[in-house]
């Protein structure tokens, strides 16, 4: 069980009141709160240690460069890495965007010969579900477009999971890439895994995961997943804009070439040609996110503490209510409402006669915070027959009353805008 | 009235389910038809409208699309008011229209003017439903150009 | 004449000290210090406005969206740019990357059919100086790399300067960017931007400006300078760590195709492709650098209010100090002392018979934070017959006491080593 | 002693001077040669050995390259440190002394083991200057692998 009095007091933010009403948010899965203490870490490295890292040889610089360090070796640690599996990046989207140009960059020969494996020929084939986030769809049709290759997509069910049976003839030897989200941001439920990367191995491809809507929520051991790649993003994790996390296999990451490049990355440089760092530096080009990387170790510190595990259970005792109450609520339509799956704390739903938008701003007047369009998931709503869903999300520090008192605002919506009646 | 209820007045929630001119006629015979979109919530519309032979008058605007109630409204009030309304007078009141929507309430549409369409004055406080109010009348002035 | 002492006491970290001594900081070419206004911007934002920005319509995400694009509208008119001619970044080599990829993608026939123009040929030729920064170098190799097209490079004159004659017949009309440092981090020396534009202008070529060094230190009115694009980073000119800003003219952004892809810079997404939204959103994939965005408005409002020309006549007299200084020091060799060009206050310098790194270690047990090594510019040092010097950089924030404090330090450094005895 | 003095001790100055062993021997007859660099600062050496014929002990070590005043002295002062000594010993000392300086000032090395080298402790609270004491001992460690 989380003390959910301590855990809330360490959120300035959820002391905000929208009119007159107490914040309710229910907007995680767009973006956390940040605790404190990922505020004071970022704030005291910055009015003490800031100098820039791996580039100086004054005490500032020799301070900041292991505080640097640091972060990358609890960050790597949280998901169960080694330090030098850990590339910062600004975001899963910059993430999912390096692997997709690294292949590309593979594949009209750049990097070293072991980059070979890599490159893409005609024929070849990208697999990614068709609930993706835009991030992990839109990266890879470009890199399909400027290939050749082509790509492919496993289908959804009806009820949300990912059709593991169309997967096993989806991806064939033909398949280079499979890239698929540990939880898709619409549907919430946990996507086996084992079984995709099992058919991507036996296919000989490479697997990417977007673990977005999965880090901040479960015990995430990403060596143990036996995935190729993963990303993440920092501020969906509770911790600062800007920065976020590629893991790779040491094997793939010291393959793969470089994406961005500049300083920091290289070993000799001419005017012509340059040669380059091992990973992660290969990847990192440039002045790096110095302070956001120490905010992401404090909010990993932050959850670890916690405890991964409680978080999980926590949000699932949430996210049981939230289903059971919509579920009740007449004209309410739950998106991926599969049985006996493992699920993190959020529920997209429509709501029958009423537009998303609408049944947003009823929230709001009553504090509630959600996010209401697609999500960036167009296909995934197009599937279901929509353009916009209304989507509540949870994270550590919301409360069964809070999932109380959204429940019982949407229960009005209807009544309100007159639907049904 | 507390802000949801000035935002949703029983005149916007009525227009919104009336959809006055809801329904695209044939292209035929038409003037112009544009598309709108709002890619930040999908929500979109297809506005088309005939003008007089002598070119100066609005006539016969109808419309399809989806999208949340205010845009729904809007889309209905507007269609509403230029009915039989002068091209030249029509682009005032969009113009007007457009003032006031991004005056962040501090503008309210004349009434007598504007007609039912001046109850959305209210959407000018939320920043966030402006694009919404605005989809129509972005659609009819873009007819109006290419007319 | 700046109120230094005012200034100061905006600097949380300058009053640290380094061991026993007062700090003396003069590494703001890596990385600037940070004033208090604008981590309290950051923290601000963080405790009582974070929201997903772009995509929510609950309140508290109205709100962030408005602090956003106002931000957006104070660093683009910083620079003198409208606020849709400024794309946020990463930081610089982010926005150097960004535009190479962009060509690269426009050479394979992406991007809408204006695109075209900037597509490369074979016998294309991509122009950069002998002064580059590995971050507006190396992204250019291997742009040429990637597509067959030529890298040439203007070379620098003995004492620093642009060789503007060279210039002249490197560009030619084969020549497709010309991308050049407003001031090298290693020469301080303001280029002669306008002569460069006229002869990439007469050649049909783009224009990229590396501006890094110098929007933290002169008043700079980018549209004035007649650039295509210019890129700067946030950490070094006041603001956080993880943003920077991509200006472009908007005839050439509107044409340029996307770099990164993902969410909120779509209009229409299906599985098999995507429509893009115009710039700056079309170069903004995913979650952007929110707070950042916020504090590097408040950077840019900070350096305003003390007024660009102020800080750029300080500088001037700081670096006038320094360099006479380092002139009479017995064995000192300055890098780029030519004479009679506009300058900002960075000095870089070779101590005969004492390695870099020791005259950096022996500044540091004085409390002196410079810069030791090639300073991301191996080939610029190469030319001088180096492969690394010491580098003082001033900011707004340092003294002329400072500046002698520094100066009576290097006078001991080669007594020390036994050097020259 | 200030913390310089004790970073930049005589006997470290005094080698950065004399630099025993510099100039690299002609390839013929050797056993190894390691090229090694440090890509932050561009320090770089290039050293040489022979191995007796039994292959077990080090001989005519020499190297070449440049870099700062602790690169240089502990290069030296290796050289002369491991000149005649069986090869394990010296792969042994490698170990100590890696150990030695990665461990922020919690570990001297020993002058008997050491001999001049031991000066090269206090490097070991100067994070950022280990890799350039390390560099001549990497590229030993490199050539004993290769011999
Ligand atoms: C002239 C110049 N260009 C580019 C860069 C790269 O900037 P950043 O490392 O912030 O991306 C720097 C700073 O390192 C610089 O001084
Ligand atoms: C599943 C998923 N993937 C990728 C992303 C993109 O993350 P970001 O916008 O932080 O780059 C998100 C969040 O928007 C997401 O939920």
């Amino acid at each position: 069980m989380l003390d959910l009095a301590a855990i809330r007091a360490d959120f300035p933010l959820l002391g905000e009141r929208v009119g007159d009403s107490p914040l309710v948010y229910l907007d995680s899965a767009a973006t956390s709160q940040k605790p404190q203490a990922v505020i004071d870490a970022e704030v005291s490295f910055l009015t003490r240690s800031n100098a820039a890292v791996h580039r100086g040889a004054h005490t500032l610089a020799a301070e900041a460069t292991e505080l640097f360090e640091d972060a990358r070796t609890a960050v790597a640690g949280f998901v169960g890495a080694a330090p030098e599996q850990l590339v910062w990046t600004s975001g899963a989207t910059a993430g999912l965007n390096l692997v997709a140009y690294a292949i590309g960059n593979a594949t009209v020969g750049r990097g070293a010969p072991a980059s070979r494996r890599f490159a893409l020929h005609p024929g070849d084939e990208l697999v990614v579900t068709e609930s993706e986030h835009h991030a992990n769809l839109i990266p890879w049709q470009e890199l399909a477009a400027r290939t050749g290759a082509v790509l492919r997509h496993i289908p959804v069910r009806d009820d949300g999971t990912i059709d593991t049976d169309a997967a096993a003839s989806v991806i064939s030897n033909r398949t280079r890439v499979v890239a698929f989200p540990h939880v898709s941001n619409v549907l919430g439920i946990v996507n086996p895994v084992a079984q995709l990367v099992a058919l991507a191995r036996e296919a000989g491809a490479l697997t990417v995961l977007d673990a977005c809507q999965s880090a901040p929520h479960l015990p995430l051991d990403l060596p143990a997943l036996d995935v190729d790649l993963a990303v993440f993003s920092g501020h969906k994790m509770l911790g600062p804009y800007a920065i976020g996390g590629l893991y790779g296999r040491s094997e793939v990451l010291e393959a793969l070439p470089p994406f961005l490049t500049g300083g920091s990355m290289i070993t000799t440089v001419t005017l012509d040609e340059a040669s380059y760092l091992p990973p992660p530096q290969r990847f990192e080009a440039g002045t790096q996110p110095v302070s956001q990387a120490i905010g992401l170790a404090a909010a990993v510190r932050y959850l670890a503490d916690v405890d991964m595990a409680a978080v999980h259970a926590h949000e699932r005792a949430l996210e049981a209510r939230m289903g059971e109450g919509l579920r009740s609520i007449p004209g309410i339509r739950l998106l991926g409402d599969a049985e006996g799956v493992e699920r993190v704390g959020l529920w997209a739903f429509d709501v029958d006669g009423v537009h998303a938008h609408d049944v947003g701003q009823f929230l709001d007047s009553r504090g509630i915070a959600v996010r209401v369009g697609h999500h960036c998931a167009q296909p995934l709503h197009r599937r279901f027959g929509l353009t916009a869903s209304v989507r509540a999300s949870a994270a550590l520090y919301n409360t069964a009353d809070e999932v109380d008192v959204f429940l019982e605002a949407v229960s009005g919506v209807r009544a309100f805008f007159g639907a049904g009646s | 009235m507390s802000g949801l209820e000035s935002l949703y007045q029983e005149l916007i929630l009525d227009h919104s389910k009336r959809r006055v001119g809801f329904g695209l006629a044939d292209e035929e015979g038409r003037s112009a038809t544009s598309h709108q979109h709002n890619p930040l919530c999908g929500d979109e519309i297809t506005l088309r409208l005939r003008l007089d032979p002598d070119g100066e008058t609005v006539r016969d605007v109808t419309w399809e699309g989806n999208g949340c109630s205010i845009s729904q409204a809007s889309a209905s009030m507007m269609t509403e008011l230029v009915e039989g309304m002068p091209r030249g007078e029509a682009s005032a009141l969009i113009d007007g229209f457009r003032e006031a929507l991004r005056s962040r309430g501090t503008i309210e549409l004349d009434e007598d003017l504007y007609l039912d369409a001046a109850a959305l004055s209210g959407v000018s406080k939320y920043v966030a439903r402006v694009k919404c109010a605005m989809l129509a009348w972005v659609a009819l002035e873009d007819d109006l150009a290419r007319a």
